[in-house]
């Protein structure tokens, strides 16, 4: 079954199709349908779960087929274990987010159809092993997500999908830029990934630009890392998010959390660290500064936030910090933690975000403090008592309480981070993020949840089944990761550790 | 399929023999009205009558390709053109008062210099160049026209279609789909 | 050679296309009426088939002559249709289907 | 194959090939009056006799006794109608328009009749079986509408004008559900003429021929089915049938396009139109419905050698059986259904036979595709 | 033993999971569940503690694999990475085991009384429940990771326990408070025990303490500083938080928002005390780095000193023992800061029972009289007397009263000191701010005794409707007030059928077995330690004594009036009153000033200039070019370069245009004219 990776891409596109072929009218019918086509690569995801071996650090599941080849450009496939829990956080977060569509009612064929497509992009880049191939499901993810925020999105979603484009799209620039002269450079031209991991063709060579010579390595490290910082996002490449994650609808916003984000962390591990080793490690200061500024900044701007939700988008900005920093570790434990992290905070803003929609879609606001001061809501623990313990796990996981998901990677990445003599005030600044994280979270829920309660939502009604069918799978991860986290962990260390001997010759 | 048209007529086209006069006489009969239709066409003050007189030249001038071994093409003219443009053309007629009514008569003045252009000038040249062209063409061997003509037509159009003229063939299709949708573009109402 | 001879002929073939050819130019520069003109030019499109018939059967004894005729046939039946959209169009305009009166692009 | 084309005025001319002076006529002339014979024995009879039929179904239909006094069971009542029609005042009305009010029924009659020209009535016994037969008989009908349309705008009555119009627009729509309900049936059986569609649909027991064999084309896949019905529809509707009769709408347009006919005019239409359905039936028979196949027997191929005329009798008999059960169902629709409005006449046509009869041609395609082109029976019994 | 633990922590958690999900439906909401559970934990940890007091000594483990990750071991730093869990049962465990198994039943069963009727009382269950789990776990944890997982646990449980009463806004800030005070400890925790990995690859405690000795890594450095000392003063930090020593205790008297059980069992016996108990696990380490323990000693003995002094004037109940808590914390903070680890670990277990039953005590009374401001109450001494009896006797234990468990435990910490100082005479204030609190304690212990039950009834009305609570919540008060007495923890009683139970000074033997398992080597003098001990015991009953006598001649006997005496200290009084003022300086100033001012700021920083300067300022910029390109474009490249040959070609067809007759027709007799001339010609 070398084929499933092409299925898991491409199941969603039939279903696209098939969506679009349906009758106008029939809104169940759509939602029904988009809930099969996301259901059956989720089927594939845990069938390629118990089928990938852990202990082979290398590729797994690998289709190559020539595709345009007279520039040598295939279509070439595989996974491994830095892919394989991305894979299957995009196909179980896709399933789950269909059905938290369920409530949307303006333009349901358009919605669902985006959405599919929007899946085959994302387990696309995950899949692909080509640059060029890569580079097209980046693109293809671009485009729905730029409709579905500026169509299905809130008050300024227009403002917010062009940003978001915009900025995706410079980035995809470099990006760009970086590929063609990759292949350019490279020998016998080839977009193949890994080869050219294989290759190092592009150490001690100068590119003259403007009759400066620059190393080329380190300029295309610099190009593809700021075209994957934009996506993560790291400072100060990540004013975007913010405003996407306000104007999407709930589950955009989850997929633009637990999966979009992941991607520039996947991409620079994918392209930066394998391909350009040596710039990777002169690069890792920078890196590392720029994770804990992360941490802090995006920790900061959240205990200044009004909007919940922007609250939890720059929840995200402060949580991908512990990715980079787990990532410029270059430790086995960092970067597993990193990876994890990853994982895991898909799952936890996933919730997150979902809470926060099933509030929106009760309450019709978010605001924890009003605009003119009042507050925007309080007590609600009371009404919705089932809500407010999902919150709680979510908030906990995503604060790092340890027995939830969180804990066990932001930890791995401080022990990580630590354990390089390079970085160690760096963890130590970084470090404040943790106290920080508490902080914001733990006052937004005592203003939201806690307190006296705000009449005008006594009558506010609790989760419905549907809404508990998308918390309880993230929350039995959240907690299951969160006391055993070696089913996740399995997949990716064997890889993890094959890439790290890269950095160990340096 | 070895056969064509009634076997009578590729018999006789087909050995290269003499056809049988009766079918020779419809032939001419065919050409004859195909022109004399044409004429009434051309000169029919009431463009009703104009209609229904090109709907005789068409369909003489189907019988011309069945005689010419295009049987298929016999068939699309008859249905192309009887059932489709002549329609068409009567729709438009009987829908719309105002054409029936706009007999338009071509005035003598009118006429007279088309007729000096067409009758002096490009007639003769065209005619004499025709009967000029058709001496020095070099006939096919009649065995060969027999070859031809015991081919199976309709096969070989569409193996050509789908073939040599793939791209005129989508073409076309393309082009008739554009006509019909600016058509009907065009014709809606305000 | 008798006349029944002759209607067999290439010649006869090529010779009646010419001539509804001729008519047909005919009936396009001296028709005042627009309709009259479109019916000229299925004459002309006509005359056009008659020929590639002709040439596919005495010339080239090949398929192609009719596969022309059929783009001919088709293309006769979009122009049909699309010219006289124009002239409903021409008449909603001018209250006329005068040709003559079709010179906005006068001077 | 083939070798029975034209076979009845080649049979014709064998038969009288020893006798002075129609020794020596030639072919065409035979075959001319092979065509006439056609006309003159099968269509005329058939026209008057569905008349008489038509009325004793509709008496039957409706609980009443019907035609009874002229003959037994009134049996020559179309003789009396037929006498009556040509003993009639030659009549034109005021202001029609002579020229084409004469020419309209005889382009209907042509275009109806024409079509006979190619019905394989019994597989030695067809007028001309062309290879662009079925084109023939789809083109040849085209006549109909412009003669339709002509006579009622001849006959300068606005009834008859909206009749014609209704007349010609229906048919010119219809013909496009028809035709592609006639292709899956090319795409089944790799030719345009008709004898060799029909000889497909036979049924071989066993040997070498088995493959070429595939029953009726009605039940060859899932898909000819419906088109079948689509065929059928599609006719009723092109030959102006109930529930598709709007042309005529007796409670709306008086008599529609024919209302200003009379005498033997109007016979040639109401023959037109008779022939016509006569015509479209005989095309579902031939098309899907096996035409002078025997179900299940090949005639030519049995335990006993059959004579040659016997044969041709059987065949015949057959292919008439299923094409009068044919026109028996669009008598017994007549009584059956409401007649449609316009705009669900065209609906009708372009939102719903359409569709389905595309759906059936790329099914019907894919079909021959998947399984190599055989049939369901041929599937089943394992060929 | 060590498998024995398992169950030990799983009993409670089981506990929790059921009162999460059904304790709602079960009869009495659920509540034997939790108390059957913790009892059952206390059967189970019996016979361990029991082998522990017969035999001097228990030894066992238990571990297995909990994250492993193959490493790239080709060079340097990247080692394999693995995570070893498990239990460890020794002395301190067993000891530990004991205590808080047995706090934790009492205060269990105290609490299906005390909490009757409240609203999610099926919720408070599992909390504590969970609580339970995450204390025992720690206990049992063999390594510093699970340590801390465990240490977290209690954290939220802590947070969601006294944000019980969410409604009100002052419960729930105590609990941010509390969380987020706890969770700076907490950060330093982890970045501890990363340098523990980073220097040792393990946090075991075995493993550790094999470890710590070898010089080999007393040469590694962490951030520029010997990494024990950094390791050191991150748990020091941790212990800080937890322990709530200054200058991180301002979140424990908040804390007393929860209910009363709560406060007895989590911030009085159990967690609180973890941070001490980390400290003594991890003496070792401390006592290599050096320069830590000092450090540990004076925010110990500091920390003593002021929260003793602000007992002194609270009118809370609930506050003075709040503030006693982190004072006596402050001892046992002190006394492992001095080296006196054994004493510290005693106080620490002495500590817990009878500030449990302080407490306790404590609960019961609000219980009766709804109100926790001592000024309303008094008199209470004939209405609730079993709860009198038995505060009483915790009182004279936390007073330093010989005979009493305080005392024993106290004067060992003090003698400490006493010795430390001896030794360094530079710490000199040590003894000083240790004896002073001893006597300030007596003051304020008596002081909450005699406003609460002596003298007359100050409210009538809550004195009426005051009566003696049920047997559940007297059973704990009994059981906690026996283990108040000395002769539990020390010494020889003379009863021999006691003594046939527990030896003599079977505590000195365990904590001298725990101190040979950890490697740790007496310093100092024994001569100097011996004589230390007698003069800090002569101290210790003066002051202790002199802080009774002043207590009661002031609050019973009123031969000092105590507004006087207020007056007279005017500002100092207002400064104890409102605790050093450090509430205001941190929410005020430091949270709602400069750190929220900084989050605001920042986050404008990020909408306006960040977002809107650096990337909406693109727009702009964009925008400009594209007007001036526009203009360019239209006035130049437009006008000129195209549409001038424009004009030129306008000239030009307007003299053609004459022949234009708009007449199709004429244009193509015209046509076909040049056609018929062009074929004439070309023939």
């Amino acid at each position: 079954m070398s084929c499933i990776l092409t299925l898991m891409t491409f199941i969603p596109l039939v279903g696209m199709i098939t969506i679009l072929a349906l009758p106008k009218n029939n809104d169940n019918l759509v939602r029904w349908t988009a809930s099969v086509f996301t259901a059956i690569p989720l089927a594939l995801a845990v069938w390629l779960y118990m089928n990938f071996d852990t202990a082979n650090p290398g590729l797994q599941f690998v289709q190559q087929v020539d595709w345009i080849k007279a520039y040598n450009i295939q279509y070439y496939v595989g996974i491994d274990g830095l892919s394989v829990p991305m894979v299957l956080l995009t196909a179980l977060l896709s399933f789950l987010c269909v059905v938290a569509s369920w409530g949307i009612d303006k333009g349901v064929k358009g919605y669902y159809a985006m959405f599919l497509f929007l899946e085959t992009g994302m387990i696309g880049v995950f899949c692909a092993l080509d640059f060029f191939l890569f580079f097209v499901y980046w693109e293809i993810m671009l485009l729905p997500m730029y409709f579905l925020i500026g169509i299905w999105g809130g008050k300024n979603k227009v403002y917010a999908a062009i940003k978001f484009f915009l900025y995706t799209l410079f980035g995809s620039v470099l990006m760009l830029l970086v590929m063609l002269a990759m292949y350019i450079y490279s020998e016998p031209h080839t977009f193949n990934l890994i080869e050219l991991a294989k290759m190092h063709a592009f150490v001690g060579k100068e590119l003259v630009l403007f009759g400066w010579a620059i190393p080329m390595d380190k300029l295309f490290w610099v190009g593809l890392f700021i075209g994957f910082a934009i996506k993560v996002p790291i400072w100060p490449f990540h004013t975007w998010l913010p405003w996407a994650h306000v104007e999407a609808p709930t589950a955009v916003s989850v997929i633009l959390a637990g999966v979009l984000l992941k991607m520039g962390t996947y991409g620079i591990l994918r392209m930066n660290y394998s391909i350009l080793p040596d710039a990777t490690m002169w690069a890792s200061n920078f890196m590392m500064i720029l994770g804990v500024i992360n941490v802090i900044y995006g920790a900061c701007c959240a205990m200044a936030q009004k909007d919940l939700k922007k609250l939890v988008a720059y929840s995200s900005v402060s949580h991908m910090g512990y990715v980079i920093m787990g990532m410029a570790s270059f430790t086995t434990a960092g970067v597993n933690g990193a990876v994890l992290q990853m994982f895991n905070h898909g799952t936890s803003t996933a919730m997150m975000f979902l809470l926060v929609g099933v509030l929106y879609d009760r309450a019709h606001h978010r605001w924890i403090v009003k605009p003119d001061g009042s507050r925007g809501f309080g007590g609600i623990a009371s009404t919705v008592p089932v809500y407010t313990g999902y919150m709680v796990i979510a908030l906990f996981a995503s604060l790092g309480l340890p027995g939830l998901s969180g804990f066990i990677s932001e930890a791995l990445v401080f022990l990580g981070a630590f354990s390089n003599p390079r970085f160690q005030v760096y963890v130590v600044i970084g470090s404040i993020g943790i106290v920080l994280g508490a902080g914001y979270l733990l006052w937004m829920f005592m203003r939201v949840f806690l307190g006296p309660l705000n009449e005008e939502y006594a009558n506010l009604e609790d989760m419905t089944w549907r809404e508990k069918f998308t918390l309880i799978p993230l929350a039995i991860l959240v907690i299951v990761l969160g006391v055993y986290p070696m089913p996740v962990l399995n997949l990716m260390s064997s890889t993890i550790a094959q890439l790290l001997t890269l950095f160990n010759k340096v | 399929m070895d056969v064509d048209f009634p076997r009578e007529i590729h018999d006789a086209i087909g050995d290269g023999a003499i056809m049988e006069n009766g079918m020779k006489l419809v032939l001419l009969l065919a050409q004859v009205m195909t022109l004399v239709s044409a004429l009434v066409v051309v000169l029919h003050p009431n463009i009703l009558y104009a209609t229904i007189f090109l709907l005789f030249s068409f369909l003489g001038v189907a019988v011309m390709f069945v005689f010419a071994g295009a049987d298929f093409l016999a068939g699309a003219q008859v249905i192309v053109y009887v059932g489709g443009v002549t329609i068409l053309v009567l729709f438009a007629i009987m829908l719309t008062q105002w054409l029936y009514e706009a007999k338009l008569k071509t005035t003598l003045m009118k006429g007279l210099i088309p007729f000096i252009v067409v009758m002096g000038a490009l007639g003769p040249i065209l005619i004499k160049e025709t009967l000029k062209l058709s001496d020095s063409v070099s006939a096919t061997p009649p065995e060969k026209m027999g070859e031809f003509a015991a081919l199976a037509k309709t096969q070989l159009i569409g193996q050509a279609l789908l073939g040599n003229y793939l791209l005129p063939f989508e073409a076309i299709t393309i082009l008739l789909l554009g006509a019909l949708v600016g058509a009907v573009w065009l014709a809606r109402p305000e | 050679m008798n006349i029944l001879d002759w209607a067999t002929s290439l010649q006869a073939y090529l010779v009646v296309g010419t001539c509804l050819f001729l008519l047909g130019v005919f009936a396009v520069l001296s028709r005042r009426n627009t309709i009259g003109i479109l019916l000229g030019i299925e004459l002309i499109l006509n005359a056009a088939g008659i020929n590639f018939v002709a040439f596919s059967k005495f010339r080239a004894a090949a398929i192609d002559g009719q596969v022309f005729t059929l783009f001919v046939i088709l293309i006769a039946a979009a122009e049909a249709a699309v010219a006289l959209a124009v002239i409903l169009r021409f008449y909603r305009l001018k209250e006329t289907i005068n040709a003559d009166e079709a010179n906005i692009l006068r001077n | 194959m083939g070798s029975h084309s034209a076979a009845f005025a080649h049979s014709l001319q064998g038969w009288t090939a020893g006798l002075p002076i129609l020794g020596a006529t030639p072919l065409w002339i035979w075959a001319f009056l092979s065509a006439l014979l056609v006309i003159f024995l099968l269509a005329l009879p058939f026209g008057g006799i569905a008349t008489y039929v038509e009325r004793k179904v509709a008496a039957d239909i409706q609980d009443r006794i019907g035609p009874n006094r002229v003959g037994p069971i009134g049996l020559l009542q179309f003789f009396a109608d037929a006498v009556k029609m040509l003993a009639k005042e030659d009549f034109i009305p005021r202001g029609a328009d002579k020229f084409l009010y004469n020419l309209a029924p005889v382009l209907v009659v042509v275009g109806a009749c024409g079509a006979f020209a190619v019905l394989p009535l019994a597989k030695a016994l067809v007028g001309a079986d062309l290879n662009i037969g079925i084109f023939y008989l789809v083109a040849v009908t085209t006549l109909i509408a412009p003669g339709m349309l002509l006579g009622s705008w001849g006959s300068q009555n606005k009834w008859s004008l909206l009749g014609g119009l209704r007349g010609a627009a229906q048919i010119v729509s219809y013909e496009i559900p028809v035709a592609l309900s006639i292709l899956p049936v090319v795409l089944i059986s790799g030719t345009l003429q008709i004898g060799s569609i029909v000889e497909q649909q036979g049924w071989v027991w066993q040997g070498e021929m088995m493959k070429n064999y595939h029953f009726w084309n009605m039940f060859h896949n899932p898909f000819t089915m419906f088109s079948v019905f689509i065929l059928f529809v599609g006719g009723l509707a092109e030959t102006n049938r109930i529930p598709f009769d709007l042309p005529e709408a007796e409670s709306e347009l008086v008599s529609g396009f024919n209302t200003e006919f009379s005498g033997m005019r109007f016979g040639l239409y109401a023959l037109g139109e008779f022939c016509d359905v006569f015509v479209m039936s005989a095309m579902v028979t031939a098309l899907y419905l096996g035409g002078w196949q025997v179900p299940f027997l090949n005639l030519e191929n049995m335990w006993v050698t059959l004579p040659s005329g016997l044969i041709a009798i059987i065949h015949f008999s057959m292919f008439m059986a299923k094409t009068l059960f044919v026109v028996f169902i669009v008598m017994w629709l007549r009584w059956t259904l409401p007649r449609l409005r316009v705009d669900q006449l065209m609906g009708f046509c372009w939102k719903g036979l359409m569709p389905i009869a595309f759906f059936n041609v790329i099914g019907t395609a894919l079909w021959m595709w998947i399984f190599h082109g055989k049939s369901m029976m041929q599937l089943v019994m394992g060929q | 033993m060590a498998q024995q633990c398992l169950y030990i922590v799983l009993l409670p958690f089981l506990a929790f999971l059921v009162q999460v999900s059904i304790g709602k439906k079960l009869p009495r909401h659920g509540d034997f569940v939790p108390v059957l559970a913790i009892f059952g934990s206390f059967l189970l940890a019996m016979p361990i503690f029991m082998e522990l007091v017969s035999k001097g000594e228990v030894h066992d483990t238990l571990r297995f694999t909990w994250m492993s990750m193959p490493g790239a071991e080709a060079a340097g730093i990247n080692k394999s990475f693995q995570i070893v869990i498990g239990t460890l049962v020794n002395n301190l465990t067993a000891i530990m085991l004991g205590m808080v198994t047995l706090c934790a039943f009492l205060i269990h069963l105290f609490s299906t009384g005390y909490m009757h009727g409240e609203d999610r009382y099926h919720l408070f269950f599992a909390y504590i429940a969970l609580f339970s789990a995450g204390m025992l776990g720690l206990v049992v944890s063999d390594n510093l990771f699970t340590f801390f997982i465990f240490w977290e646990v209690m954290g939220v449980c802590s947070y969601s326990l006294i944000g019980f009463y969410y409604k009100k806004p002052s419960a729930n800030a105590a609990s941010i408070k509390a969380f987020m005070t706890t969770r700076i400890g907490d950060t330093c925790f982890l970045l501890g025990i990363a340098g523990l990995f980073y220097v040792f690859g393990t946090t075991n405690f075995l493993e550790l303490y094999k470890l710590i000795p070898n010089p080999e890594y007393h040469n590694v450095t962490l951030l520029g500083m010997p990494a024990y000392a950094f390791i050191g003063f991150m748990l020091m930090m941790a212990t800080i938080g937890k322990s709530a020593q200054l200058p991180l205790h301002i979140w424990l008297p908040d804390a007393m928002e929860g209910p009363t059980p709560v406060s007895a069992l989590i911030h009085a016996a159990t967690m609180v005390a973890a941070g001490v108990f980390l400290l003594i696990r991890m003496f070792p380490l401390l006592q290599a780095a050096e320069v830590v323990l000092p450090v540990v000693a004076y925010v110990g003995g500091i920390t003593a000193f002021f929260a003793a002094t602000i007992a002194l004037v609270q009118v809370d109940i609930k506050k003075v023992l709040a503030y006693s808590t982190i004072s006596q914390l402050g001892y046992m903070v002190l006394g492992v800061g001095v080296g006196a680890f054994a004493p510290g670990f005693m106080h620490l277990v002495t500590h817990a029972c009878f500030k449990a039953c302080l407490f306790l005590a404590s609960g019961s009374v609000i219980h009766s009289v709804h109100t926790q401001d001592m000024r309303e109450m008094g008199g209470l001494k004939s209405k609730m007397p079993v709860t009198f009896a038995t505060m009483l006797i915790a009182t004279l234990a936390i007073s330093g009263v010989p005979g009493f468990s305080g005392f024993v435990s106290k004067d060992r910490i003090l003698g400490g000191v006493l010795a430390y100082s001896m030794e360094n005479p530079a710490h000199f204030i040590l003894p000083i701010l240790g004896f002073a609190t001893a006597g300030l304690t007596a003051f304020y212990m008596f002081r909450l005794m005699f406003l609460t039950f002596f003298g007359h009834a100050r409210d009538e009305h809550k004195h009426h409707h005051a009566h003696e609570q049920p047997l559940p919540m007297i059973i704990p008060l009994i059981v906690l007030a026996g283990l108040s007495f000395a002769i539990v923890f020390a010494g020889p009683t003379g009863i021999e059928s006691i003594d046939h139970i527990m030896p003599t000074k079977w505590f000195d033997v365990a904590l001298e077995g725990a101190q040979h398992e950890m490697g740790i080597v007496e310093h100092g003098n024994p001569e100097i330690h011996h004589h230390a001990h007698e003069q800090a015991l002569i101290i210790s009953l003066i002051v202790a004594f002199t802080g009774i006598f002043l207590s009661a001649i002031t609050y019973l006997k009123r031969i000092i009036n105590p507004d006087l005496v207020k007056k007279l200290t005017g500002p100092l009084h207002y400064i104890l009153f409102n605790k050093y003022f450090f509430d205001e300086f941190y929410i005020g100033v430091l949270i709602k000033k400069v750190f929220l001012s900084f989050n605001r700021f920042l986050a404008a920083f990020d909408d306006m200039v960040v977002d809107r300067i650096f990337v909406d300022g693109w727009k702009d910029i964009t925008m400009a070019i594209k007007a001036v390109i526009a203009k360019f474009d239209d006035l130049i490249v437009d006008r000129v370069f195209v549409d001038g040959p424009g004009h030129l070609a306008a000239v030009g067809g307007w003299t053609i245009r004459q022949l234009q007759t708009g007449k199709v027709q004429q244009y193509l007799i015209i046509t076909i004219s040049m056609l018929a001339l062009a074929l004439y010609f070309v023939r």
